[in-house]
């Protein structure tokens, strides 16, 4: 955990209420893709956790959705403006369990935290497919970004406007053979994708919280080892430690 | 500049500065000391502690408000037992003041119990018994709004405990000066307010409470202004100590609390957003009294009154 | 967008949309005529006003807080007769519409006499008889705290006019719903809610409370949470008509005060900083509305109860 | 009274925490010297009341000091960044009274005012003289602008380190004969000139406003003539209606 002021770079919209920012700081906290970071937005009190998209030494990529009136303050930020931004935050995916066959399932801006994980699993020989699930098309981001990497990319979007029409689960059985999986979305998908999978696997949960460093018990959850703090023993559970609530 | 004395006396033991992070905003301690040496504190106040283990309200426990924010987190705890055998020993490798044990119960017999088993503890400076907890149904939000139930837990945990005693107020009352009346007249050795005023926010597309809990507790700087009115009423009520807090995130915030009567001041929903937030004020503190001319900080508790 | 509908029904007289600028921001209306065409309002709720005219307190009357504001400016007004004989025939001249006569007084007697005078005017529709202002020593705070001499000035009010009378509460209560109970067992035709929240801040050059009066009330959107639970817990506890207030400045914030269950929404301190504000509020409900999937806004009130 | 958006053109310290600013924008409510206009900044809830400096059709010169933190924020804004602005607040002074020969009279952040105020007398022919006081040198300002004018100044320096030492009320044997008096300063200045001067003339009053366009009554005051609001029926009285606290 560090806080650091970062310089934002780039913050450009790169889908309907999407934007992707960039920014340069020390990035030295962030250890595990998965992690988060929390971010000081002017003339609002609480920070904003959004799931780090992608992180190197200085440079630290963020994607969010605007929807209140945070993120649109977010998304308004210019190229030069400083953020206050606590880094290195979350317990994030371990990579160690993948196997050689992982599939990454991401839903709307559950999304951004598998592009880091794909990079570390593909740098690490690994085959990794990935499911990305929308709305439709033009909520839809970072197909060819994941191709890029060399990740196998399967689309879902509920309208059928591209790719698969469905949800994520439904681009299950396109996606085929995996011995493990990754996911983060939105929680009735993670669900869904509780049910419907049949190796074992980690969830990014989201939660509204206070201080996003374990201090305030605000997001805490119920799970098979114990209460855990989504924002410190969390955002990853382990699929067998799971409760639904 | 002159030399400024930052130390103040609560309830005997002299604290370095009057600045102590308040309950719930610091876990028991140890989250904080990685990101400084928490030993620059003057003692802070640990998590609300009870009987027996707390999961405390479902989720959302938190909602954003103008200048601060809701809680509902409805006293999430281990439970005095696990607090003592793993929590306390945490505490012990990164802090060597004693600490304020804060407690909070649903019964008379609840806080005694607890208070009985935290004094006991070498660590434990202070006991903070909350009366005011406004998120519990049918928990301590009885106690701090009647100035006999008040006097009945106070009362009852002086006679079972031997280390000082700092009862904390709810501010949902109408007389905040009877309430600190009641404890002083039950042999508390200082009160602590405010504790978090009783708010809502809607969730407009599923027009219901946000909170699960329905209502929650607000605190930061939005309600800094009530809490310095009834930390200046309840210490021209009292002749014991006050501690002040609401909203408080600046040395500044610091002086003036001190100016409406407070002996010494916490600090709250500021941690959450800065972890730095308490070291920082601290830090600031001596060129925020050489602006105002002050020297020993001891010297304006109570100016204003 | 399908048309969206945001007329309201309070206490028995349509108005075109549930905004109300709140007593005290908006003077007898007329300033605000040189800002917008003020016919697009409801109707507002002029200046308190009391038997004798008031200078009210010294100054500084007005301080800063974050999200809000504090003000004790202690009822300054000229006086119901030349209220009725200025300020109203002014008022006339740039609004067409019912206003909302705001009454402020010392003993049953002022409230009557004041009330009586108002309600024979043909320019005012409904009597919001303000039992909670904190400024003014020995004034309104202790009929607004007490469900005794709420209950009390409510039916002598009621019993002297037949224009619908609504009670405006002070939030420096423990139990607001025992204080709403009472206005609706004293007759009352509905209740108005918060007043400020009682606050104060020190003057660190001086050492001294910063306003004159030393305490003041506290609005703005910093007690909006606060505004919204009472609101919430009134509504809950009474059939008559709720009127909510306290830090409301967007269109969203109405629909969660009518969620709540609110009838109407006044605006206050918004008003102060944004001189347009009402009329922006008003002009972005149907947007608002659309988003939260509402046609006609009467459909959300008392939605959370 | 007038809202409106303007542009700031520059925003520089002249003196030891007094910062100028120049805006563009509609300035057309603006009818007085002496009159004011009510700031809103970023993070603060109420506007900060400042009196013009100087106005011409679309531009707008404003003189502050930072004395806490809206101001302080208000001198970190940048040239190209916008402000939100209540203009021509207050009655302003009354140029028909001032005779042949007025004299101005100004303390600290009391000067601004006084210089739109001069510019307009003397076009008309006056002939002004101008005394403005301060604590020390480094926090005098606008000397030269007031002799570029035409007018004539005395400068008074609280502890000697420029012109006369003394108040303002010290310099006032130095500036001679005069007419008719217009003065704005902190308000035991303005005490004392009104015991110091023979003359009739018009003081500009300073006090804490909610609104500053007579919605909040807080910025009421007793006169001879009935209660004003500082913000509305002042800032400046004349000097026979005072009534002082």
């Amino acid at each position: 955990m560090k806080q650091a002021l970062f310089e934002i770079t780039e913050n450009k919209k790169i889908a309907d209420n999407v934007f992707l920012m960039r920014l340069a700081g020390d990035t030295d906290a962030i250890t595990r893709p998965g992690q988060f970071v929390n971010v000081k937005i002017g003339g609002l009190f609480l920070r904003r956790p959004i799931s780090v998209c992608d992180s190197e030494p200085g440079l630290l990529t963020l994607i969010y959705k605007t929807v209140g009136g945070g993120t649109k303050r977010l998304s308004e930020m210019q190229p030069g403006e400083k953020a206050d931004i606590l880094t290195g935050l979350g317990n994030g995916y371990d990579v160690s369990l993948s196997g050689d066959t992982p599939l990454l399932v991401g839903g709307g801006v559950g999304v951004p935290p598998l592009y880091k994980l794909a990079k570390v699993l593909i740098s690490q020989g690994k085959h990794v497919k990935v499911i990305t699930g929308f709305n439709t098309a033009a909520e839809a981001f970072f197909t060819k970004e994941f191709r890029a990497l060399g990740a196998e990319v399967f689309v879902a979007t509920a309208d059928g406007s591209e790719g698969i029409k469905g949800f994520v689960t439904d681009a299950l059985s396109a996606a085929g053979e995996y011995g493990y999986f990754y996911a983060c979305g939105p929680e009735p998908m993670l669900k869904a994708l509780y049910r419907a999978t049949k190796t074992s696997g980690q969830f990014s949960f989201e939660e509204r919280m206070g201080c996003g460093f374990g201090a305030c018990m605000g997001c805490s959850c119920r799970t098979v080892t114990g209460y855990k703090r989504i924002c410190r023993e969390g955002p990853v559970l382990c699929k067998e430690e799971i409760l639904w609530r | 500049m002159a030399v400024k004395s930052t130390s103040v006396n609560l309830c005997g033991t002299e604290l370095a500065n009057p600045v102590i992070p308040a309950s719930g905003t610091f876990g028991y301690g140890y989250e904080f000391a990685e990101f400084y040496d928490i030993n620059v504190l003057g003692t802070f106040s640990f998590k609300g502690t009870t009987r027996e283990p707390r999961f405390g309200n479902e989720t959302p426990r938190i909602a954003e408000t103008p200048a601060g924010m809701l809680n509902a987190v409805g006293l999430q705890n281990p439970g005095v037992d696990k607090v003592i055998s793993e929590e306390l020993p945490r505490l012990a490798k990164c802090f060597e003041k004693k600490v304020m044990a804060n407690v909070s119960g649903f019964c008379r017999e609840d806080y005694v119990y607890t208070c009985k088993k935290l004094a006991e503890c070498e660590q434990v400076g202070w006991l903070e018994v909350n009366i005011s907890c406004p998120n519990v149904h049918g928990g301590g939000m009885s106690f701090g709004t009647s100035a006999a139930s008040a006097y009945e837990i106070t009362r009852a945990v002086k006679d079972a405990v031997s280390k000082p005693v700092i009862i904390k107020l709810s501010p949902n009352v109408t007389d905040i000066s009877e309430i600190a009346r009641a404890c002083e007249a039950g042999g508390a050795d200082g009160i602590s307010l405010i504790n978090t005023l009783l708010g809502m926010r809607i969730d407009l597309r599923r027009r219901r409470p946000l909170l699960a809990n329905g209502t929650g507790g607000l605190s930061g700087p939005a309600v800094f202004p009530v809490a310095l009115r009834m930390v200046w009423q309840a210490a021209k009520a009292v002749k014991i100590p006050v501690v002040g807090m609401g909203g408080v995130s600046s040395a500044a915030d610091v002086l003036e609390m001190m100016c409406a009567g407070a002996t010494a001041v916490e600090v709250g929903a500021a941690n959450l957003v800065d972890p730095y937030a308490c070291r920082d004020i601290i830090n600031g503190l001596p060129d925020e009294m050489e602006k105002y001319g002050v020297n020993d900080i001891k010297e304006i508790i109570g100016a204003a009154l």
